[in-house]
């Protein structure tokens, strides 16, 4: 990669992090009418409108960032799949409801120490987007923690999926602890912030859950990366964006 | 049947029934089968919006829907405890529901085909729902009444912005208006729906007036959305589908033609194109969350045990 | 509807009957490497290759008629939801293997009569297409229903199953045997095939493996329609779309 | 060891095994490995492939990718039978396909990201596949030679078919060559990778050598894949992901670079990008249709127990 601008490099760190929220947020907004109760649909489409509206003061602080007059609708509907800079784990299907628990735990566990950390950046705009998404941060993390404790001390069917659904998350948590080249880039001015260094205080917020939950913590095996380094995604994304981006597509250039 | 009298008396005075209050048991009987219909439709009208979240063209609007969708569930919660104030619990309405015996409304039966019926859904078939409601939010069992006063506000709100999507595709390309038009020329009559039979056709009507359950006729409530609702139309640029509707300065009020009640009752009946859908729809997302609402109850028994010891 | 002219009228069947193949053969290709074993897989793509071979031709030729220049891909990659005039039956999803089974059988007890009469119209071209698409579907038909004797004749749970299927999709039946207005208009003339007249001896048909596969015939309630006289479709149909579409619409114009 | 002897001697005679005719175990064990490996990698390749049919952006390229899958199902079963002849059940291999036990091509734990996949797939996966086919068929067990032979036919139609697809990519806009170069970029190193480990590293080679199951090492086999491949890539306009890639005029061979070992092993391990989701998908598949194979066998139980009576 070439050396960017710091703006450029703003811009893409920005929308970045947009990503995670939106692709997330759109999983979690797959939910409405199939979840257990109303009032877990209501949590979840709770969450999806928090986690689209903080990507959404990111891709317009990306755009403002990048000077090419690009808006937020441009970053999520004229980008193509290799373009998006989500972690792995928000593009995975939601599959049961522990999976999606599961899923919404290890993000909102790591958004939770990102957001903190992100609301003292040097850059003013990106600090008050960490400020203000570090307070609907914490309550995902709260209900999913809640939920985690739930199913893991519930019956025993419960039990054995959130293990299985923590089993198979896993391998996607890795991913959340890497730098990207425009996180490195931005680390030295105080500006991006040092992921890895989040992952003890991670680690100890999700012993914690777990151990509450009387699940454990599967062996550190392997991580899967791709998604926020190179924008190399799992098959199940394409069907994100084909149902995401079609009425833009379709209908390039008209206003909604 | 003084009791009944006395009932009738406070009624007829205006002051609201509340739980404690005798009251008939038609009357209780009513209520509860129209206020679980009513959070029932709440919820079942998610479906056709939901539809549409993941396809939204903007982020703007798909945060707006997300909202929207969100309100529905609370007013689906807060109109179910209003109901259990009259000893039903939510979870036999909604078991009276995935057995098909309760009823919701019969607009969601129709598909929420294109993304301008987002729109429609918001303008008309919210619109029709306020008309209704607000008469409600007037009728005799309070804690009804003060569900309706809160959910009245945030409909008009959802409305409004019903309206304004639409104003968005009325003002965009021409595919845009045409996707505009084609969606009230199939929301339009099911809307005029919404307020049930023809007053001549409608049996319960004149004991639920009595007992100010209906506080308006389901003719009159049609009448006065439609006067509200045509200059809306054609300030969007568009044309109702209805050929004899056409002001009446007589009467001061619109007149408009003969409502296809075959498709109405077919509807009614089961046979709309999105019953068995939603019906299955509703039924699975209750199946699929057993385990977890298991898991929930397992383990509040295990802790409310743990700390009664 | 004003009227068309023969041609224009010619154009709007073949594509009708074009988009039958096309969905239905969309529906059975999402299969893929999801069948109960390899040879039902392979049969399953077999049917999808049939089915949309006819559409490919039957859109050629739709293309060739209507005088407009279009091509078969046109048809299938640049016309909106409502230009599609298959019958509902065609778009539900696949469900189970049951209900796939059924689709299929109603659609091929169909498709078995119709081609039979369309390779008597009095239009050369599409009685070509019905007597070479006549000998694939009296394969399809053989093939479900073949299964469907299987699982209404094997197990209790089989026998529900496919009960099951046969109730929640007869509701699509009576569209098959209702005639569209293009279809009407070219009826006098000898080209299109009167499918109202069709119904009694697909009765026969089904009444017949209905009873060989120990299943019951539902009552006759009453039929959705919509698709094929107005293009107003499930809400499913809108994904099926979005995917199919997605690269064209992405990548306008472009060759593949 | 008379018959070992003499079956070694039919071997180097170039005598084909048939069934019936003893052989080691060590050759039965070995052959129904390499067998049920490839008839799952038939099977399993369907899944990147199947990814891409409801998105296929033309619809002769759905119908000749529809073809392509139905022809791997029918390459696997041929083989499953064949591997059949040397007494495992095409159940049990595909048992320890569910349970993890068998493996197949670890090019299939790559996604399939762009319909540019799809082509690269045909023209490098196919291809380097078929590189081995065609000395496998020349092996000494006589049934799967047969098969190959029967295979290679249709493998080398679909990776013209392949290649056919990205030379349209090559003649495209910008966008579709940057597709072309993309695909290609991730899939170059993972299809050398599939000729197995250096020969140094190659413990069991030598006795499937000398035994005519392999006829060319994996080196030699390689080698032949790039140099044919090479040129194909010059003549598309893409550059192969590897700067040491040069034609050595004295060895008349391309040489190239180092191939990551490491990941190889790790894909392998069952830590590539899809290995979850491919089995995953596969158990899925055999669970959902248990009641229909049940229900399959019982008529079939039924019937042939009528037609005894």
């Amino acid at each position: 990669m070439t050396e960017l601008t710091q703006q450029q490099a703003i811009s893409r760190y920005a929308a970045q992090i947009g990503d995670n929220g939106l692709i997330i947020g759109h999983r979690m907004s797959e939910w409405c009418f199939k979840a257990p109760t109303i009032e877990m649909e209501m949590a979840l489409m709770n969450c999806a409108l928090d986690l689209i509206g903080q990507a959404r003061e990111l891709y317009t602080y990306a755009g403002v960032a990048g000077g090419e007059g690009k808006k937020e609708d441009d970053f999520a509907y004229l980008r193509d799949e290799q373009d998006f800079r989500n972690n792995l784990l928000a593009e995975v299907p939601n599959g049961d409801w522990g999976d999606t628990i599961v899923r919404l735990f290890f993000m909102s566990a790591f958004n939770n120490l990102f957001y903190k950390a992100l609301s003292q950046s040097k850059d003013t705009q990106l600090a008050a987007i960490g400020e203000k998404s570090l307070k609907e941060v914490i309550y995902h993390l709260r209900f999913s923690s809640e939920w985690l404790i739930r199913l893991g001390d519930g019956t025993e069917e419960s039990h054995a999926r959130a293990q299985k659904s923590i089993d198979s998350l896993w391998m996607y948590v890795g991913e959340l602890f890497t730098m990207s080249d425009v996180e490195k880039q931005l680390l030295a001015d105080g500006i991006s912030v040092d992921v890895e260094a989040l992952r003890e205080e991670w680690e100890h917020t999700v012993n914690r859950v777990l151990r509450q939950a009387t699940l454990h913590r599967p062996q550190d095996d392997w991580a899967m990366l791709g998604g926020k380094a190179e924008g190399r995604h799992t098959e199940h994304f394409g069907y994100i964006i084909t149902d995401m981006q079609y009425m833009q597509r379709r209908y390039p250039g008209c206003e909604w | 049947a003084k009791l009944e009298a006395r009932f009738q008396q406070m009624v007829d005075d205006d002051i609201k029934i509340e739980p404690q209050d005798w009251m008939p048991d038609a009357y209780r009987k009513t209520l509860v089968r129209q206020m679980s219909q009513h959070a029932h439709s709440e919820v079942i009208g998610m479906q056709p919006e939901g539809n549409w979240l993941t396809r939204a063209p903007s982020l703007r609007r798909k945060v707006i829907l997300l909202a929207k969708i969100q309100d529905e569930g609370g007013h689906g919660l807060y109109i179910y405890s209003a109901a259990e104030t009259l000893g039903t619990s939510r979870e036999d309405m909604c078991k009276a529901l995935r057995d098909g015996k309760a009823k919701y409304s019969s607009i969601f039966n129709y598909p929420a085909l294109t993304w301008a019926d987002i729109g429609t859904i918001g303008w008309l078939v919210d619109g029709a729902a306020i008309t209704n409601q607000v008469a409600l939010s007037k009728g005799s069992y309070g804690p009804y009444c003060r569900a309706m006063i809160r959910i009245c506000k945030e409909e008009s709100f959802h409305q409004r912005q019903g309206y304004e999507l639409l104003l968005s595709l009325s003002k965009g390309t021409a595919e845009q208006k045409a996707m505009l038009q084609d969606s009230v020329n199939r929301f339009w009559w099911p809307s005029l729906m919404m307020f049930g039979p023809n007053d001549a056709d409608s049996p319960h009507s004149a004991q639920s007036m009595k007992w100010k359950i209906k506080k308006k006729s389901n003719d009159q409530l049609r009448q006065e959305f439609i006067d509200a609702t045509v200059p809306q139309a054609e300030f969007l640029g568009i044309t109702l589908p209805d050929p004899d509707l056409k002001w009446n300065e007589e009467r001061g009020h619109y007149d408009y033609g003969e409502i296809d009640w075959e498709e109405f009752a077919h509807v009614i009946k089961g046979n709309g194109p999105c019953n068995k859908q939603r019906a299955a729809a509703y039924i699975k997302a209750h199946e699929d969350g057993t385990w977890v609402r298991e898991a929930a109850n397992a383990y509040a028994a295990k802790h409310a045990a743990q700390a009664a010891e």
